[in-house]
């Protein structure tokens, strides 16, 4: 039997750039959505 | 709170990569490639808790109308779609070396994919009300709706012949796994719930910053 | 009892309104004869390959119809602002669900008849002897897409991009139903009994029975303000 | 009635049918494959199957030059002959469960378009007893039969 390692990082690549990158979304949402916030607070 | 939860997840990432790769022996029939298992098995478990938080937060913010299940809700729904494409992904690269196929159109495949168009029409609909309490209030009843299939999927690979053996860890007799593989991926199902409830917190952040900005 | 006469008022007042103006119904027969060409050019003459594919190609031709029509049931009542009329309708609203979804299920099982009848003479496809098993398995598979398209199609009448929206809820909740009918007609087609499908039309029924209790239950919740 | 108590009423009514559905009996509803024994009771030449079973040992053959692979699934009560063009995957070997697609032909054997290695529900570490399973546990994880 061969290894295919190939396939598993592929899968644990995968699963890293998706986790990450869903993870890096929430926070720049996060980020702009206080900016904004904050932004508008300033306004009042 | 929700930093040392991100954290603690972290961590038991780490600990599942060092237990999947490190101390779990490689299986005797299917090598290094089994390895797979160590991701593919906690994101569908974990895209079932969310689905299942999906379904009783659509049922309490149906009956007391707080906008607090309507998030938790939402939150979920939108982290369980990512963790079962997840599963779909992970388990095509895991077909592939030994099955001998990307993708085939049985019992337990098939659901799975149908479970994630059902949640990701969910997300579409929330994205598509303008009205915020009448979003809320739709979305609660597909999110039921949706809920009533999972038995369906998970039964499913108990009672159709299929290709995907039967499974492990949720199967009413205890299954032939040995004891190290088996403590490799009760790790990483853990750090999986922890990187769960980690994004669900964050997402609930998010979802509550954008309420206050609309209001 | 009065809850049944208030789903048979809904149902009475829709049935009225569709035989004044025949919108639907006229509209769903030209799209299910266009759909026989379309499957006629797709496929070409090869006629065992027709037959073999027929099974499908009726169910699809429901569900593409069902489609258009079941989207529209509660769009006929925001365009003639008769939506606040129910919502002020008093007691329980199930009521109005289940008057709405018989209405839905007479339109489809019209337009079902009508496309069995043209696939029996375009294809020369002997219907008559399988006919009695054909209807129970026509009947199960209509309640079900009558019972979730109805739900689905209350709510997506108040959306933005309804005509895009409502297929994409309803089709993956479809599946089942689609794939038990599909069995089940190939089966009852090719002359089995119905014994042989049992196990296809118990999945219907069940699922069925869930649909329309889940569209019962939160129907009162689609139909607010 | 009151409201709570229709919502406890249609509950009920919803998990007594999704268990209707579990135990009444839906176990042979979708067929993935059909075993030999289903082949061999009633052939169809030209149709288009997938044939689930074991690989028979000593039965194996495979040429690395032309990609002729031939080789007999059994159920442990009749075989058929399989012939194929191309590579298997490499789980696929005899003593273990396999499902093929493709048609049964006229000649007397199945010939296979696709090849899929099918594997238990075991995950064990390759050192220790490393006995293969044996025929009727093999079949009975490749019909999916995870309650007996």
């Amino acid at each position: 039997m061969p290894d295919h390692w190939g396939f598993v990082f592929a899968a644990y690549g995968i699963a890293a750039v998706v986790l990450f990158g869903y993870w890096r979304r929430l926070i720049r949402l996060h980020a702009e959505l206080s900016a904004l916030k904050a932004r508008r607070e300033v306004k009042r | 709170m929700t930093r040392w939860l991100g954290w603690l997840a972290a961590l038991g990432l780490l600990a599942g990569l060092a237990m999947g790769f490190g101390y779990a022996p490689k299986d005797a029939v299917q090598g290094n490639v089994q390895r797979i298992m160590y991701v593919h098995v906690p994101s569908i478990l974990t895209a079932y808790l969310a689905f299942a938080l999906v379904l009783i937060a659509s049922l309490g913010y149906l009956f007391t109308r707080r906008t607090g299940w309507d998030r938790l809700a939402h939150s979920a729904g939108e982290i369980g779609v990512v963790f079962t494409g997840l599963t779909l992904v992970s388990g095509s690269i895991w077909g592939k070396p030994t099955w001998g196929t990307w993708w085939t159109w049985d019992a337990r495949l098939t659901s799975t994919a149908i479970l994630f168009l059902i949640y990701v029409g969910y997300l579409l609909l929330r994205g598509m009300v303008d009205d915020q309490e009448r979003g809320a209030r739709y979305a609660a009843v597909v999110g039921i709706l949706g809920a009533v299939n999972i038995p369906i999927v998970h039964f499913s690979v108990l009672w159709w012949r299929t290709l995907h053996q039967p499974p492990t860890i949720l199967s009413p007799e205890r299954a032939p796994v040995s004891a190290s593989i088996g403590l490799a991926l009760l790790v990483n199902g853990v750090a999986f719930a922890l990187l769960f409830l980690y994004l669900l917190s964050k997402r609930l952040a998010l979802r509550r910053l954008e309420e206050e900005i609309r209001a | 009892m009065m809850f049944a006469r208030r789903a048979w008022i809904v149902l009475w007042k829709d049935l009225l309104t569709e035989r004044r103006s025949k919108e639907s119904l006229n509209a769903l027969f030209f799209f299910a004869v266009l759909l026989l060409f379309l499957f006629e050019f797709a496929l070409g003459p090869d006629r065992e390959r027709l037959t073999a594919a027929l099974p499908g190609l009726l169910w699809l031709g429901f569900i593409l119809a069902g489609l258009l029509g079941l989207g529209r049931t509660f769009l006929v009542e925001r365009e003639n602002d008769c939506w606040e009329g129910l919502l002020l309708t008093p007691g329980d609203k199930g009521a109005i669900y289940l008057g709405k979804l018989a209405v839905n299920f007479l339109l489809m099982a019209a337009v079902a008849i009508v496309l069995l009848g043209l696939f029996g003479i375009f294809y020369n496809v002997d219907l008559w002897a399988s006919l009695a098993p054909l209807s129970i398995v026509i009947f199960l598979g209509t309640v079900g897409l009558a019972s979730v398209g109805t739900l689905f199609g209350a709510m997506t009448s108040q959306v933005r991009a309804r005509e895009l929206l409502f297929p994409l809820l309803l089709l993956p909740v479809q599946v089942p139903v689609l794939l038990g009918t599909v069995k089940a007609t190939e089966a009852v087609l090719q002359g089995l009994a119905l014994a042989e499908v049992a196990h296809w039309l118990k999945l219907l029924a069940a699922a069925d029975l869930v649909y329309l209790v889940v569209g019962i239950l939160t129907f009162e919740f689609v139909l607010e303000a | 009635m009151s409201r709570r108590g229709k919502f406890l009423l249609g509950g009920g009514v919803i998990v007594a049918a999704l268990a209707y559905m579990i135990y009444a009996g839906v176990s042979q509803s979708v067929v993935y494959f059909v075993t030999p024994s289903e082949l061999r009771a009633q052939p169809v030449a030209g149709k288009a199957y997938r044939l689930g079973g074991m690989v028979q040992p000593a039965s194996l053959k495979w040429e690395p030059r032309s990609l002729d692979l031939s080789f007999t699934l059994s159920d442990g009560k009749t075989s058929v002959p399989v012939r194929h063009k191309g590579t298997p995957p490499d789980l696929f070997a005899e003593g273990r469960g396999a499902v093929v697609e493709g048609t049964w032909t006229t000649e007397g054997y199945f010939k296979a378009s696709l090849i899929m290695a099918k594997h238990s529900e075991e995950y064990k570490a390759p050192h220790g007893d490393e006995a293969q399973p044996g025929y009727k546990e093999l079949l009975k994880t490749l019909k999916g039969q995870g309650n007996p």
